[in-house]
């Protein structure tokens, strides 16, 4: 059931702890739920070429990123027998230090949440349209782009 | 007949815009369509430019009346 | 210098949520850190021989515990490039829905945080001497063993 | 001599105590120790039993004086 929920993905600016605090105490209704797992992306202080980045401004093609979230999603849900998965990624400005990132999976057993997580992530890096300008502290900037 | 292209992220800087509506020859195909735009701007690192038409990642493909084409960099999510 | 302090595993009852709100907030001034990795066990109400859990009543070895979840670091640490490493584990009652392991590991890169991340539960689930005593809705018990 | 012995989760429960000091002969191994109690306490499945000396997991041992065993059933924890 809650597969079939169409799901928001992006949100403005950085993800707040608080956030996340909210997601974990909504499942603890669900008490066939075992294991959670959580996966945070932070934005790092990297160094290039002498200058630190100290944001990244993400953007996205969201009407096709919604659809290729809600792909991983289909195929998340036919491959790991989770009882529900959520995704937030930032979109605008997010400073070092903050979240752009955050997936949650949870199940009646640990390995598969975890692997659903990892599953999640490798496949949001990889296959969705979001787009990362790192900022320097001088307001110079330089594109991202995933390994 | 007119398609919608969309440029996004380092494309849609050195494009200097991030959508524009082009009349082109019936028949023209999405590779003919990004070559064309990869001139006409300069866009750099042409291998790394993923198309996505009407949504789909494909490029392989001959363009049709109202499609929309998107120019997109490297991913860089999470 | 984060893996020398001595930490505290054990709470009493139930981690809420709000405390791994408070972590990871704790952890946006470290800006070398990418990605955070955390693993959450919550209290599942089993049905066992048509009787459910309605809590488990943690107890443990504490001093020994303490050691081994002082070595697991160690050796996690040696064997991981991971910036920090948190792990909570509850005693006494938890009730189902509630979560009663904490597991949190911050890394630059990913697959580090989440492969420390798993070699901490695995640790945790095999070698810390932690008892679990399954109390169904009447009162009855069982006691809980890792598979 | 004296040894401190410890019991815990379900075999504290079969003892019905948690900690116990006991005058044993000079020379005793852990493991006699260990089957001297699972037989005076009826514990079930002793193989499952692990025993910790000083708070560390070993058997294969000659207690000294002041020695704490821990009786150890199947762990738990997460």
């Amino acid at each position: 059931m809650d597969k079939k929920k169409p799901k928001k993905v992006f949100v403005q600016g950085a993800i707040a702890p608080e956030k996340i605090a909210q997601s974990i105490a909504s499942h603890q209704s669900k008490t066939n739920i075992g294991a959670h797992s959580i996966f945070l992306g932070q934005i790092r202080a990297d160094e290039v070429e002498g200058k630190t980045v100290s944001a990244i401004d993400y953007s996205a093609y969201e009407e096709m990123a919604e659809n290729v979230f809600h792909e991983i999603r289909e195929v998340a849900f036919s491959k790991f027998d989770i009882t529900c998965a959520h995704i937030y990624h930032s979109l605008g400005r997010v400073n070092t230090g903050e979240l752009c990132l955050f997936v949650f999976t949870s199940s009646a057993h640990r390995k598969i949440a975890i692997e659903a997580c990892n599953y999640f992530v490798e496949e949001i890096k990889s296959k969705v349209p979001i787009f990362g300008k790192e900022i320097f502290e001088d307001e110079t900037h330089q594109w991202k782009m995933n390994k | 007949m007119k398609v919608t292209i969309k440029y996004f992220g380092m494309i849609a800087e050195t494009a200097n815009k991030t959508e524009e509506v082009l009349d082109v020859a019936q028949g023209l195909w999405a590779m003919e369509l990004k070559d064309m735009q990869i001139k006409k701007y300069g866009i750099p690192d042409p291998e790394a430019v993923q198309l996505a038409i009407n949504r789909d990642l494909i490029s392989e493909v001959e363009l049709k009346e109202g499609d929309e084409v998107a120019f997109l960099p490297p991913f860089a999510g999470g």
